[in-house]
């Protein structure tokens, strides 16, 4: 079986063959020699032509990977040939609204809103502050565009990832 | 000495003190909110009460609450660690009128030291050069506007009652006055519940510089040296280290003995730090005082020897210095990185969620203060600060070496920290040769942002498709499948294949 | 400087090491046998090759491998711990003849001072006062019995080529010299290859003190001082301190002169220890060199403030020593316990399994070199040492206070270990107050045996009914159940019921 | 419901009530103040009349526990009144047949066996010698008697707990 594996920019076409017990890893036609060992639940040690990595690899379901690799995070997605063909094709069909959704980055308090509905913002301005570990911080607008709803009113307690606002985005 | 002794604290400090008690034999009482009750504080402590819930208000601010937890477990002195009471003057005073011991300084020298204007006032009375600015609390916003045009933008806005960063303004122009000095005195009402803010003249390239004091009620008072605490963000600090690369032996007397006559002169007792500005001309600028345990105070225990937490029980006991000054002889270089729960590839901001794994670094001059262990949770309530790593090394330049080695091998999952930024930062050239502000931050922006990583993406790719194949066992390398020359020939393809 | 380094050994000396060449942009290159996969040496390591099977002759002490290896990885020096071929000077001479670097002495040092016989010979040589025995290897029972009836019982059979206790047995009278010399020789043939044994006289309350000792490629040589480790069992050492408080600093310079003096004759280079008994009337005797690094080499860095292993890399890479012997000036006192595998309740045994929970002690003062983490396998196959903890602090009294600390912190569980031996010993008085020698668990067996903790019974009680009962909320105390007086009403009853 | 509980060589006799959703413990008549909180596997913190006790804890089945509290070990017996009479029953049937078996305390090597069958033995004497972690471990005879059975070779690899030999125990 033939995978893409996409991670930090990058493309690798990884081919996978089954010798039972072994799996063997075949990359631009030669086997890669490894050893993937878990150590503790997400933890886990590769050797890989003789160096060395501690792992920490959390699944986020699909062949999506959160992975951290000697103090780097990346975000590695894993897809075989079938996967591909379709998810380019559900891609092509939600291609993007134009509707930017701003989500809480921490749990906190919403101690201020900064902008109010419809109106126009600009990439870097302040649309609202959350307080959260005795700290004030804004949350900016990464995007040129119109305010189309506010989610969440002053004094709201929010969860990480809560729906803030959503900006319809300036073309 | 006491036999029992309260920690109205939670997380590194509370560990701390706790370990500080072990040591002398006293018996060290934890009070924990609600979500803390299965924190690392309450599980070294010999005995622990619950306090309150989440909110600090209701928990490790409520007076009430800890001194009926003193009164019932019997504990005969509290320490205040940094933070929350710390810095109370009115709580120091109710303690002293149960006939409890507050291990820090008495009621009025956190008043008169606490108070930002009046510590100014008093430096300047002693002759100890101070940032030019306003010595009274500014009411309005054209005040503000007026005495800014005097002293001349940047100007820095900042709480009385402050500390810690909170309640501080950077305005560049008059224009900026208004947003800021509100915002600068709700944080403070906040903070501090005072929100009394002045005016301070901006300096360019200044170094934060502060001199750690112990004083007894005797009168005795000396300084063990100083930190270089210039690394931060939000005003707040990241990297401390002592010595400081910046001070020549006779500025370096200077200052402290500057310190020395602060502290005395102020009714000080027990351990305080002196806080100064040092600009690009090595002029030096009383800041403020601290009036209570600094978080960076390990790397002043690591170059003197002492420990700190018990010089204060010493003094808090009525005991006299053991140390003259001139038996405070610094040796090698000490350095601290502060572990927060932020994700500095965010702008710092901060990350909480269980601590799903952990493994602190070990080994030759490596000291650990931590708060959490394997399984904590990291809770949006309190300071996002988890543990401190401090190294200690003959020389600055093999001390940053092991923190490196030491930054590398910590290991910290489930929520970001600042480790993988420290690990940039001690790469930099302008840190590793000590050309640092506290503006350094500001003026190295990509030490942020997460690198790429890019030479270990093919080892990230090969282990997701293990895993996403269900980890089935690998072709393992034995080390005699090579040829055993070095020209080995999985060895040649492999190098080659990991820099595609 | 060496770029890359192969570590041939495993456990916590291989992650001192790892940690010694990340300090110093090194790579450093890991072997690991099969069980040993998952071991953290492996894991810290920046590359690691699998090199044979459990049993250590097939793979850590299997030459043949480890050089194909180094070939394989490019690495330039190896370092080799102590034990498996740490004293093998066929390998030292067999790196060599490769162009690969040894850190350690050069073959021929090894084989003069490795051979104990020799060493005593060169040592008579040099006027250091040695034990009274033979100087050439016994090759009968009626021989060695006669020797025996000349010097006096009791008198120790000793390995040649030993250490660490192995080959060596206490005998007391002439009928036990039969079975014992056996067994010596063959514990000696089965850990060094090397059945000769010679006889010493077995000296009563002797203390073991042994000098640190640097020598480079140019003849200079140094000492760091000496390290107390009388605290032994099965002579092996469990307790070590610097400085020794039986020396006089007469009596310390004379012996740290000695232990140059012995070091320059024989030609030696790199790291090593010239060990000393000393008995009750301050009359000291060499007994052995060993010529690598000792395992208690932490408590002679933290006192000297120096980086033992990193010295090992900068004499092999041919530097000259950077320090003189007035420069090495020793500060405070540091004390180390080893953490092993083994039941002190059982006499010591050995312990294996799973490491289900671990913890760590941090804090000041203290450093925990381990060579294990949360999932260890613990495994019969090697030695049972799995960390070290190592304190310091101004004075010997602080620093065993700070032991006790660390040690009550540090949670083992899943294999049994002397950490709480350790506690029971830091306790004893006759330690404390420094009365100690070799014989010291042997006149003070109540120690291993473990406490009743009749104090802790009915906390084991209720600890044991709630999770029977499946761990349901307990009636959680609030603070303000009490009344706010000392004499609340459910402590009064809480301590009486804890006292029954 | 009572139950009598036995460690360190004391006997302590508890209640439960069962208030949902608290357990209540009775001691003496009077309420135990505990808090008991899980902090991994088999660690737990315990708050028992304000004290704290870190206690890691593991069943070996019917109320047997094996307990370390604050580095003490303890084994601990639960028993309600029910099963405390059938295993008293159960005790008395198979009362000591004077048979005393020799088990490895540690996996290893058997490295020399000292005795033979039906050699008489004296308590602390030598039976076998057991090499482990490179160091020869002799296993001594807890009790004077006959040596009634060897199940074991020189040279044989053994596990822990496996049984090395048997001592008829003299009376």
């Amino acid at each position: 079986m033939e995978y893409q594996i996409q991670i930090a920019g990058k493309t690798y076409d990884l081919e996978l063959e089954n010798h039972r017990p072994e799996i063997k890893i075949i990359y631009r036609g030669k086997p890669v020699p490894y050893d993937f060992k878990q150590i503790h639940a997400n933890l886990y040690s590769l050797i890989l032509y003789g160096k060395q990595y501690r792992v920490w690899l959390k699944s986020a379901g699909n062949g999506s990977y959160n992975l951290v690799l000697d103090q780097t995070p990346f975000t590695v997605e894993v897809e075989d040939e079938r996967q591909r063909l379709r998810k380019s094709f559900r891609t092509a069909e939600t291609k993007s609204t134009g509707v930017t959704e701003i989500l809480a980055p921490m749990p906190g308090l919403v101690s201020q809103i900064e902008v109010e509905a419809d109106q126009q913002v600009e990439a870097g301005q302040g649309l609202l502050i959350v307080e959260a570990m005795k700290m004030e911080n804004e949350i900016k607008s990464p995007v040129n565009g119109t305010v189309k709803k506010i989610h969440v009113n002053q004094g709201d307690a929010i969860e990480k990832d809560a729906l803030l606002l959503e900006i319809n985005e300036m073309v | 000495m006491f036999k029992k002794i309260l920690i109205a604290n939670r997380g590194e400090i509370a560990v701390r003190i706790i370990r500080a008690c072990h040591e002398m034999g006293i018996e060290a009482v934890a009070i924990y909110s609600e979500p803390d009750r299965k924190s690392l504080h309450v599980q070294l402590a010999d005995e622990a009460y619950l306090i309150g819930p989440a909110p600090a208000l209701e928990s490790y601010l409520n007076q009430e609450k800890i001194i009926a937890v003193i009164k019932q477990c019997g504990a005969e002195a509290v320490h205040p660690g940094y933070g929350f009471l710390a810095e109370n003057s009115r709580f120091a005073q109710k303690l002293h009128e149960h006939g409890i011991k507050f291990i820090g300084p008495p009621a009025a020298a956190i008043e008169l030291m606490g108070d930002k204007m009046a510590a100014r006032k008093l430096a300047g009375q002693q002759k100890v050069p101070t940032i030019p600015g306003t010595l009274e609390p500014i009411s309005s916003v054209p005040e503000a506007q007026k005495i800014a045009d005097e002293i001349g933008y940047p100007v820095l806005l900042k709480a009385a009652a402050g500390g810690g960063g909170k309640g501080m303004r950077l305005i560049h122009e008059s224009s900026e006055m208004e947003k800021s000095f509100r915002a600068a005195q709700n944080e403070a009402r906040a903070a501090f519940g005072d929100d009394r803010v002045y005016l301070e003249k901006y300096l360019l390239q200044p170094r934060h510089i502060e001199f750690q004091i112990l004083a007894d009620k005797f009168g005795n008072a000396i300084h063990l040296w100083e930190r270089e605490c210039s690394i931060q963000r939000r005003h707040q600090k990241l990297v401390e280290e002592s010595p400081s690369v910046l001070l020549s032996p006779e500025l370096r007397e200077e200052m402290g003995n500057a310190a020395v006559r602060l502290t005395r002169t102020s009714g000080y007792q027990n351990a305080g730090t002196i806080e100064f500005l040092v600009d690009a001309q090595l002029n030096y600028y009383f800041l403020e005082m601290n009036t209570r345990l600094q978080v960076e105070h390990p790397v002043t225990e690591w170059v003197t020897g002492l420990d700190l937490v018990k010089q204060q029980f010493f003094i808090a006991a009525g005991e006299r210095l053991s140390l003259r000054q001139e038996d405070v002889r610094p040796n090698g270089h000490a350095l601290e990185c502060r572990v927060y729960a932020e994700d500095s590839g965010s702008n710092f901001l901060p990350s909480t969620g269980e601590i799903a794994y952990l493994q602190e670094p070990g080994g030759i001059g490596v000291r650990c203060d931590s708060g959490i262990q394997m399984g904590s949770i990291v809770y949006p309530y309190y300071d996002s600060l988890l543990a401190k790593l401090i190294v200690w090394a003959g020389s600055r330049r093999e001390a940053i070496d092991r923190m490196q080695r030491a930054l590398r091998e910590y290991l910290v999952f489930g929520v970001e920290t600042t480790i993988p930024f420290f690990i940039r930062l001690l790469e930099n050239d302008d840190f590793r040769s000590g050309n640092i502000s506290t503006h350094f931050l500001a003026e190295h922006k990509g030490l942020a942002e997460n690198g790429t990583g890019n030479n270990k993406s093919f080892a990230g790719a090969v282990s997701s498709l293990i895993h996403f194949n269900g980890q089935k066992p690998g072709s393992v390398l034995h080390a005699n499948e090579g040829d055993g020359s070095t020209d080995s020939k999985w060895k040649i393809i492999g190098r080659k294949e990991m820099l595609v």
